[in-house]
């Protein structure tokens, strides 16, 4: 039987290597989504540090007999945060310097057949 | 005293800088009257030192280091301090007379004296630390003083050499020293020369030896690396008369001379030292020949005399030493005489080359006198000093054998001494004798005082010397020999008659051959100018431009502007190290139990590589990409939902459609594509390292998952109600207990709002403000802006939405939710309102100012945290309570979602912010007026009238 | 904590916050208001640094948990030595910052300079006081975001191309540092540092490889701040292509980096930290040896003044990280002395060079030859010092930093290397400044005329700006004995993180022996 | 005055049940907060709903909405039974052009709405001057009886329950 | 969950629900066009709805319905905005 | 009772799943965008509504909470579902011109009626219609 871990491990080294794939590209806009998707990764990362529970959602209940770790849950929410301002101000750097310049690509040198 | 000694040329050396205002004369005067006190200063001291004290101070100034300013002054120093003030006074008169109107004097007086204040804090320093200081500041001082004629490129090129050559042999020198003192114990040199055996018995005394001879060899201008000091000639001939005679150059044979205690008397330093040195002695007397700039004739010959001096020193006996000690002195005299007679007949003249001189007896009587007998002494002609010493000098190579070769060392001293008679005579001859010539470029005369006057105390002390070596040098050269030597000297005796010794026999021959290879001098230079002789300023510079290149085209081969190889390196260290951590330690898997995985998990994963595979395929594709990327936004949150983990999922769901609105706003204006333009190479390259990216972080993601783990979280669990007033453990984290993050965090988000605002606010103008006026749509656009059912539909919406931003906020303390995902939701639904009627609509009725809400939710949630220092609580401590009230019954209120609804605010005013101001480049970029009704719908069947979507025939 | 010294802790990190969000909330239409309020904070927080230094240098670690929450559980601030002297070297350098940019009008050529600032300094401060590593990773992030806005400040083309290469890599960067702390909280179930420091040491053989993995994986995080070899190529094109005022600013921040590594490696990776112990030194110190050697030939390749400057701040990076990467007090001591010089120094460097930019007009940083410029005396004359001080040469404190580091580091096996590097590297650096200010100074005062410049802007207070760096330069180099005392006792308390753990988790935790 | 504090007494009682279905909780607290938030919610937003649509709450409005449940379940059948069964060559899918007497766009959206939401039709797009409505049929034998069927079951109710 | 009958349901239903994500997938990946691309997201978005309903059945636990009403109000939101790409280019105007 | 509930929430399961299914083998398997697009509203309406009755009915029953979100979710997909199915529509109509589905198997090939009134649809009205493909359309399948 495939175990939960496996997959979100797997799922974790797929999603880290197609944003260390795109983020290598020349271009900014695969670049930004290449930082989406190791966004992706970490957040999944810094939550399966916390261990896979299933059904334990953390919402304080005496009753309860086990819990998920809540606290890789609070970080991942700061990681979000943190993650989608710093996305949202390189979408806009990255128009703002193809508006400036012409180029989106992530050198800045300008395209090789010579149109902008 | 001694401090003050130290101190006062460098303190005055304001002195000039603020007297030029006044004048010339009182710029100098300032100049001359600080080197006179320091003088005087130095005699005050001189009876102490003259009757074998040695006066000293200790300050203190890094003790950590063992970096102190402890000076002493000893006998060696005395001599050095006296001619370094001595003659400088004298080039500091000299000077006056010397530079042109033009010349900004007070720079000048400054630089030297800075100069000045260095070399005497070399001769006067205890700690080698702080002669290190020192000796950096005698090549930097110096540098400004060569490059002082800043259009002359050869005096700039002539000072970076100076400072290049002389400077890397301080570095070398600092090697040195710092390893002495290590082997001594003790940077300073009171306590280094007392231990001469325990370091000549280390096995790092070679070492030392070599980087230490490397300061002194550049220093002192030895060969190979004397090439920097003819250039440095480009200087003003006062700089040049002061460097290249008693001080610059001499620091090197200060060093030789200080550290001979305990570094001579070695075999290794007998045959690097006495080797250089008589190597140099010969080959610059030989080159000093075929000069025929005046300057050009006494640099060679500056380095042949350090050369001489170099190889006393290196004989390493205490009778070679004496001479040494002997021979700077005079040295020191007709050199700096000699240079101040060539700045003269420049001066005067107009020109320094030897082939446009001669005759120059009879029109300038007074300076050739001075150079007569100056250029005697240099040829070590009696009865003058400079006879003396070469003498004594021959007397010591004459029973120096090296390499079992008995005749080498006399042989080539002797031919040193030949070739020092036969230049010595040329500038005699070939300047002031001979016919005169009608072609001067001026009319030579002689000058005033002040240009001879200097030169010719100088040329007093040379035959005084001569005369009376006893009487006048003696003394000083017997205390100072026994400081160098430490300890007794041995027999000698200063006089002009040593009797008949092979010296004399030598001294005969050379100056015999000197005068022959003289009268041939024509023939021979012809010849040797004939010859290919390496440049060693070509090479220098051929090596530095070689270096330049080499830095250049590296620099551009690495630094090639690439982000995506700043990024592959980037990564590829990551994977290199963390592999090799992980590697290198231990490590054994983990044994907790794992889950089986659901078939909808199964699904959930499919979909989520599915939708990566579909994103990399397609990635050139822009919005395609978009649509496929929300795919796996969505699956992971379906699988934050299955984990457990409710507020991730709805955090998640929230700023994934954000982000998205984000990046189709800014794709309208960009292009819509990719170009294919990796090679296939490159394409491996980022396979292999996203590969072994992926393998790392997911394979350190199982090794932890796979294994058990006490952490910190109970705590949480167990303190989130009692202790944080809710049951949302993550709420009450991200509130409470690690609310500081959350406040950083809140700030990341606004500042990045601003940094949104300010880049776009700028957009309209310059370049981009070009591009967007140029800008084109690239894709068809329908003519309808708001669609009439969407109007309607997000119209009933948006309050729905608000009251699902206020329900989430609320419950955040117990339940899912909280202050972020209530400010995204809330946003979403605002977003909403300009998805559907449009930005002019809706911003008008927006009637916040975004920035307000940053700052004010930052300062909300700042001031929640202040609140409780009001109480005495740390920073951000949170208080809650349970209240009753009739009728609404029990609730509870805590600080925390006042901290909650900063968090909220500021949110907002970011999300709103960053898009509203991306649209409204949009706007300026579509260049069309937007749709203004009161409904803001394009098709508003309730009106009467014509559409507003203008009218076309059907087809 | 006294309830005093807890005051200047937590005002050192809240001040800048509520002044920067006061600017942008009621000033930021006002900008002489704004201007005196951000001078008002600085100068503060100067006041502030020196009264944590004071309180610092008592010896006794300090700690201050926020929200009243106990360590390892809710996040703390924590004062040593260490960290007190990065607030002040913060403090003074961005109140001399501020003031430059204030009189040349750098402020105005953008939107929100104020806030930025502000929020910059609460994020180079948070940085260095926190004792949560993931609350460290916030803080680099709130003074990453703060750098990219300060950075693009004023923008223009080549800014903000730089600008997308800067931004994109720190951002792949951030990500690297979560899997760093994530892995580390993955395997011992906690995060703050002490806490880390006492699980670490006490870690089943079996972790040490995660553990060791992470330790390098947060280095190569903090060595890409750092600007270490191989992860420095970021650094020349953003600190040369932004204002000088920022890259002055900016000097600070590769010693976040720095400073980074300094904690976690003392305190979390040390000693007894089993398999992961100084896991980073043998990697470092090869890395800081050629970061050393690239930064030179890079200065010797710059074809512009901000270029040699960018350069040089990987030149000094490397001697900095050459001394650390030793590990041990003797090596750290001098390493920190550093911090403090080349922070001010190249903070001198770049605002030189600016001031030489601006009044060279059109030619601006290009070391080529143009006409005299308005001040090329006074200002060769502070090329000339802050040259000195970046390459090492005396008087300044270049020279007792490198003797420092040189002194220190002869205990090390890889003395030799460290020496040779550095001594060699510095006849570059000389070549390098010599041939620059030459064309710029000498050469060029060869041609007829000047550049005519139709208004200056602050010309006093830019020039007394950089003057005063070079003043702070030159107290360093005076006050080397009592600095250099600080620093060693700074080093001593890193090397013995008992104290920190106790004063972090309690006395009871009683450090981990 | 009362149009002042309550721009929309329909949507503000809407709004009191969305907050009870919210909360899930029926208390006298509750209801206070739901009044509280069905008050402030319309006031913040009812500047983006200039206009008030007239909408007639009683018998009307409640045979409509239970016709529409109604026909969604039968279309639901109907058309499932299409797909799993018909080829796609069989299909007899058909664009149909309403044409509209209803004048306010709510009234609209809300019969393009049911259009779309019964299954087998989606209403695809309005004519420039609002008098037509545009749906695509999935599988209709008679193009032009479907359309009087949309007007006479549906468009006729809206008429009366939007006055 | 009680009887026997239930568990029967929900996995038939969790199967139902699966097998229409993949052909939401399927559909996704053959497109041809951005509006089937489109149309499929929304499709998968709804499906995620389902599945969220049923986790809650599942779990017996209403923890998650929010996250099925964000869903429903953001899937529309996504779909709105890739619409108004096509149409209008810029999605805010 | 429990019992009663039992197969009733059963029974509902089933009738979601199905429809649920039916809609997306709909999206999967009909010709053209057009005739796609009336599949999703099947998953919407009665698919997900009859497991939100499902979870509606159990909660009571079976944890004895009470809960009427799935009301709410209900409520926003009525009110969101046409709205998507509109603008899917308009788009596509807009990407295409007016040669609508231009499917080999799709036997609707004559274009969009004429509207009544002398405005043109208003996806169309005015503008005039590009050839210029969206990156990443098949391009082949948007004339063949
Ligand atoms: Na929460
Ligand atoms: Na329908």
């Amino acid at each position: 039987m495939i175990s939960l871990e496996l997959l979100v491990a797997s799922a974790i080294g797929v999603l880290t290597a197609a944003g260390v794939y795109l983020v290598l590209r020349r271009r900014t806009f695969p670049v930004v989504l290449g930082l989406a998707f190791l966004s992706y990764a970490i957040n999944v990362f810094l939550f399966a540090m916390g261990r896979l529970v299933i059904d334990r959602p953390p919402l304080y209940d005496k009753a309860a007999d086990g819990y998920t770790d809540p606290l890789p849950q609070a970080l991942v929410l700061t990681a979000i945060v943190i993650a989608f301002g710093m996305t949202a101000f390189v979408v806009v750097l990255a128009l703002r310097s193809y508006l400036e310049t012409g180029i989106d690509r992530v050198d800045g040198m300008p395209d090789e057949k010579g149109k902008p | 005293m001694l401090l003050v000694l130290a101190l006062l040329p460098i303190v005055g050396a304001l002195a000039p800088a603020l007297a030029i205002r006044v004048g010339r004369n009182a710029c100098a005067m300032a100049a001359g009257t600080v080197t006179l006190a320091a003088l005087v200063v130095l005699a005050m001291l001189a009876p102490a030192v003259m009757a074998g004290e040695t006066v000293q101070v200790r300050i203190d100034w890094v003790p950590l280091l063992g970096m102190n300013l402890n000076l002493f002054l000893d006998a060696l120093g005395l001599m050095f301090a006296g001619m370094i003030l001595g003659i400088g006074l004298l080039i500091i008169i000299y000077a006056r007379f010397y530079l042109a109107k033009a010349d900004p004097m007070g720079r000048f007086f400054t630089y030297l004296l800075l100069f000045q204040g260095a070399m005497l804090g070399i001769v006067v320093s205890d700690n080698i630390l702080l002669l290190l200081v020192f000796w950096e500041l005698t090549s930097l001082t110096s540098f400004l003083l060569i490059g002082f004629w800043r259009d002359l490129p050869e005096g700039r090129q002539g000072a970076r050499m100076a400072l290049a050559v002389t400077g890397a042999g301080g570095l070398s020198l600092i090697g040195g020293l710092l390893i002495l003192g290590n082997i001594a114990g003790s940077y300073d040199l009171t306590v280094i020369l007392q231990n001469r055996e325990a370091i000549q018995a280390s096995p790092l005394y070679l070492p030392a030896l070599l980087l230490i001879l490397g300061g002194c060899f550049t220093k002192s201008a030895q060969f190979p690396f004397h090439f920097w000091l003819p250039h440095a000639m480009a200087a003003p001939t006062p700089v040049s008369a002061y460097l290249h005679s008693a001080t610059m150059v001499k620091a090197g044979i200060f060093m030789l001379a200080r550290l001979w205690p305990v570094l001579a008397g070695t075999e290794t330093w007998f045959y690097l030292v006495a080797t250089t040195g008589l190597v140099t002695m010969v080959f610059a007397a030989v080159v000093a020949l075929f000069k025929d700039d005046l300057k050009g004739l006494l640099a060679y010959s500056t380095i042949s005399h350090l050369g001489f001096l170099t190889m006393l020193f290196g004989f390493g006996t205490p009778m070679a030493a004496v001479v040494g000690v002997f021979h700077i002195i005079n040295h020191a005299t007709f050199k700096a005489a000699l240079f101040m007679n060539a700045g003269i007949v420049d001066h005067e003249t107009g020109t320094r080359d030897i082939k446009r001189l001669g005759g120059l007896a009879t029109l300038m009587p007074i300076a050739a006198t001075l150079a007569v007998v100056a250029g005697l002494s240099m040829a070590g002609i009696p009865p003058l000093n400079g006879f003396i010493s070469k003498e004594m000098m021959l007397e010591e190579a004459s029973h120096t054998v090296w390499w079992t070769q008995p005749w080498l060392v006399p042989a080539l001293a002797t031919l040193g001494a030949t070739f020092s008679v036969a230049y010595s005579f040329r500038y005699i001859v070939h300047v002031y004798l001979g016919r005169k010539r009608d072609d001067y470029p001026r009319p030579p005369h002689d000058p005033g005082i002040g240009l001879w006057g200097p030169p010719a105390v100088l040329v007093a002390l040379v035959v005084s010397i001569g005369l009376f070596p006893a009487v006048v040098a003696g003394p000083l050269v017997e205390q100072v020999s026994r400081a160098v030597i430490g300890g007794q000297t041995p027999y000698y005796s200063l006089s002009l008659w040593h009797g008949v010794t092979p010296a004399l026999f030598m001294s005969i021959a050379a100056i015999g051959i000197g005068l022959v290879i003289l009268s041939a001098h024509r023939q021979i230079a012809a010849v040797w100018h004939g010859l290919a002789l390496p440049d060693a300023k070509a090479l220098f510079d051929r090596a530095l431009s070689g270096l330049t290149r080499g830095a250049v085209a590296f620099t551009a081969r690495t630094q090639n502007g690439s982000l995506e190889r700043y990024i592959a390196m980037f990564i590829g260290t990551a994977i290199v190290v963390g592999f090799a951590g992980f590697l290198g330690s231990d490590f054994v898997a983990g044994n907790r139990p794992t889950t089986a995985a659901s078939p909808m998990a199964v699904v959930g994963w499919l979909a989520l590589i599915a939708a990566t595979a579909l994103v990399l395929v397609n990635h050139r594709a822009r919005y395609v990409s978009l649509i496929y990327i929300g795919i796996v936004g969505l699956v992971i949150s379906l699988g934050f939902i299955h984990l457990s983990a409710p507020d991730l999922a709805l955090t998640q769901i929230s700023v994934e459609v954000v982000t998205i609105l984000l990046m189709l706003l800014a794709l309208n204006l960009l292009p819509k594509t990719s170009p294919r333009e990796s090679s296939l190479p490159r394409h491996f390259r980022d396979g292999g390292l996203a590969a072994l990216a992926g393998l790392g972080v997911g394979g350190a993601a199982w090794a932890v998952m796979s294994r058990p783990v006490d952490s910190i979280s109970g705590y949480f669990w167990e303190n989130a109600k009692s202790g944080g007033g809710g049951t949302n453990v993550v709420n009450v984290i991200l509130v409470d207990f690690r609310g500081f993050d959350t406040f950083g965090e809140i700030i990341v988000l606004g500042i990045a709002a601003l940094g949104i605002f300010s880049l776009l606010e700028t957009a309209g103008t310059g370049a981009s403000g070009r591009r967007i006026l140029a800008w084109q749509p690239d894709t068809p656009r329908s003519p309808e802006h708001h669609p009439m059912m969407l109007v309607v539909a997000t119209r009933l919406l948006l309050p729905l939405a608000v009251m699902v931003g206020l329900y989430i906020f609320l419950r955040g303390h117990n339940q899912p939710g909280g202050g972020f995902i209530a400010g995204l939701v809330i946003s979403i639904a605002i977003l909403m309102q300009y998805m559907a009627s449009g930005y002019q609509f809706a911003a008008q009725r927006l009637r916040a100012d975004h920035h307000t809400l940053i700052g004010l939710g930052v300062l909300i949630a700042a001031a929640t945290g202040l609140g409780s220092l009001l109480f005495g609580a740390p920073f951000m401590t949170t208080a809650f309570d349970y209240f009753s009230l009739p009728i609404i019954g029990e609730f509870e209120l805590a600080t925390a979602m006042l901290f909650d609804v900063g968090v909220a605010l500021t949110v907002i005013g970011a999300v709103i912010l960053a898009l509203a101001q991306l649209s409204q480049v949009a706007q300026s970029a579509e260049k069309q007026e937007p749709l203004e009704t009161p409904s803001a719908m394009d098709i508003d069947p309730s009106r009467d009238g014509p559409p507003l979507v203008p009218e076309e025939t059907v087809k | 904590m006294s309830l005093i010294v807890s005051w200047w802790v937590i005002a050192s990190v809240i001040l800048p916050a509520v002044v920067g969000a006061g600017i942008l909330l009621f000033l930021r239409h006002h900008l002489a208001l704004s201007r005196l309020a951000a001078l008002g904070s600085c100068i503060v927080m100067v006041i502030i640094a020196v009264m944590l230094v004071h309180e610092a240098n008592g010896g006794t670690i300090q700690s201050y948990a926020l929200g009243n929450w106990r360590a390892p559980f809710g996040i703390v601030l924590v004062l040593d030595r260490l960290s007190a002297m990065m607030v002040l070297l913060t403090a003074v350098l961005a109140l001399i910052v501020l003031v430059y940019a204030i009189s040349t009008g750098k402020d105005r050529q953008g939107w929100h300079f104020h806030p930025l600032f502000q929020f910059q300094m609460l994020g180079l401060n948070g940085a260095f006081l926190t004792g949560d590593l993931f609350n460290l990773f916030v803080f680099f992030e709130v003074l990453l975001i703060a750098s990219y806005g300060l950075m693009l400040h004023g923008q223009g083309g080549e800014r903000l191309k730089a600008g997308v290469q800067y931004v994109i890599i720190n951002l792949v960067g951030s990500t690297l540092f979560l899997v760093g702390v994530g892995l580390l909280y993955g395997v011992t179930g906690t995060l703050n540092m002490a806490d880390l420091a006492v699980k670490v040491a006490a870690a089943p053989p079996g972790d040490q490889g995660l553990i060791a993995a992470s330790a390098l994986l947060l280095t190569t995080v903090f060595g890409l701040k750092a600007a270490l070899v191989p992860l420095h190529f970021w650094l020349p094109g953003t600190y040369a292509a932004t204002g000088g005022a920022v890259a002055a600013l900016f000097a600070i921040m590769t010693k976040v980096g720095a400073y980074s590594i300094i904690r976690t490696s003392t305190l979390i990776f040390g000693e007894d930290a089993g398999g992961a112990a100084f896991v980073v030194a043998p990697w470092l110190l090869p890395a800081a040896l050629v970061t050393i050697i690239i930064g030179f030939v890079g200065m010797f390749a710059a074809r512009g003044l901000r270029d040699l400057a960018a350069w040089a701040v990987v030149g000094s990076m490397g001697t900095l990280l050459c001394a650390v990467s030793v590990f041990d007090t003797q090596a750290m001591g001098p390493a920190l002395y550093y911090i403090l010089h080349s922070t001010l120094a190249g903070a001198a460097l770049f605002l030189v060079v600016d001031l030489i930019a601006q009044r060279r007009a059109e030619h601006g940083d290009a070391i080529t030859l143009a006409p005299r410029f308005t001040q090329i005396e006074i200002l060769s004359g502070f090329f000339f010092l802050a040259a000195i001080a970046t390459v090492g040469l005396p008087p300044l404190s270049g020279f007792v930093g490198k003797l420092l580091v040189l002194d220190g580091v002869r205990t090390s096996p890889a003395a030799v290397w460290i020496w040779t590097v550095i001594l060699i590297t510095t006849v570059l650096g000389v070549l390098a400044f010599g041939r620059a200010g030459s064309m710029i100074f000498w050469k060029s005062a060869t041609l007829d005329g000047e550049i005519a410049l139709r208004s200056l802007r602050g010309r006093r207070g830019g020039m007394a700006a950089a003057a005063s760096l070079l003043l702070a330069l030159a107290l360093l180099t005076i006050m080397a004995g009592p600095i250099t005392r600080y620093t060693a006792a700074a080093a001593d308390q890193l090397f013995a993180p008992e104290s920190y753990i106790a004063a972090v988790l309690g006395p009871q935790s009683g450090g981990r022996r | 005055m009362i149009r002042r504090i309550l721009p929309h007494p329909g949507l503000s009682a809407m709004l009191v049940v969305v907050w009870l279905l919210l909360v899930n909780d029926f208390t006298f607290g509750a209801l206070f907060l739901a009044l509280v938030f069905g008050v402030l919610v319309p006031l913040f937003t009812s500047r983006f709903w200039p206009a008030r649509p007239v909408v007639r709450f009683g018998p009307d409005m409640i045979g409509y909405v239970g016709i529409v449940l109604y026909d969604i379940l039968i279309a639901n059948f109907q058309v499932a039974w299409i797909i799993v069964t018909r080829r796609n060559r069989d299909l007899r899918s058909h664009w149909l052009v309403i044409p509209l007497e209803l004048r306010s766009p709510e009234a609209i959206t809300t019969l393009a709405g049911t259009i779309s939401l019964t299954p087998g039709t989606v209403s695809s797009d309005i004519s420039g001057c609002g008098r037509a409505l545009l749906v695509h049929a999935l599988d209709v034998a008679d193009p032009e009886a479907e359309v009087a069927r949309i007007k006479r079951r549906y468009e006729a109710r809206l008429l009366r329950v939007f006055a | 969950m009680t009887g026997s009958i239930l568990p029967i349901a929900l996995g038939f239903a969790f199967v139902c629900v699966s097998a229409s994500i993949v052909l939401n997938l399927f559909r996704l990946w053959r497109g041809p066009l951005s509006a089937d691309r489109i149309l499929a997201v929304d499709t998968l978005t709804i499906n995620a709805i389902a599945m969220i309903v049923l986790f809650g059945i599942a779990y017996t636990t209403p923890d998650y319905f929010e996250a099925a009403l964000l869903l429903a109000m953001v899937g529309f939101v996504g779909t709105v905005a890739y619409c108004k790409f096509l149409l209008r280019g810029d999605i805010v105007e | 009772m429990t019992l009663f509930a039992e197969i009733l929430v059963s029974a509902l399961l089933v009738l979601g799943g199905v429809f649920v299914l039916v809609g997306s083998w709909g999206l999967a398997k009909l010709p053209s965008v057009m005739t796609r697009l009336h599949g999703p509203t099947k998953a919407t309406t009665l698919g997900v509504g009859a497991c939100l009755i499902a979870s509606m009915i159990y909660f009571p029953f079976f944890s004895g909470t009470w809960s009427a979100h799935e009301l709410l979710i209900t409520l926003f997909l009525f009110l969101t579902a046409p709205v998507s199915a509109n603008l899917i529509a308009k788009a596509h109509l807009h990407r295409q011109g007016r040669r609508i589905d231009p499917n080999p198997s799709d036997q609707i090939v004559d274009g969009l009626p004429p509207p009544l009134g002398t405005a043109d649809w208003a996806t169309f009205a005015g503008g005039t219609t590009t050839d210029t493909a969206i990156p990443g359309e098949a391009d082949g399948d948007r004339r063949s």
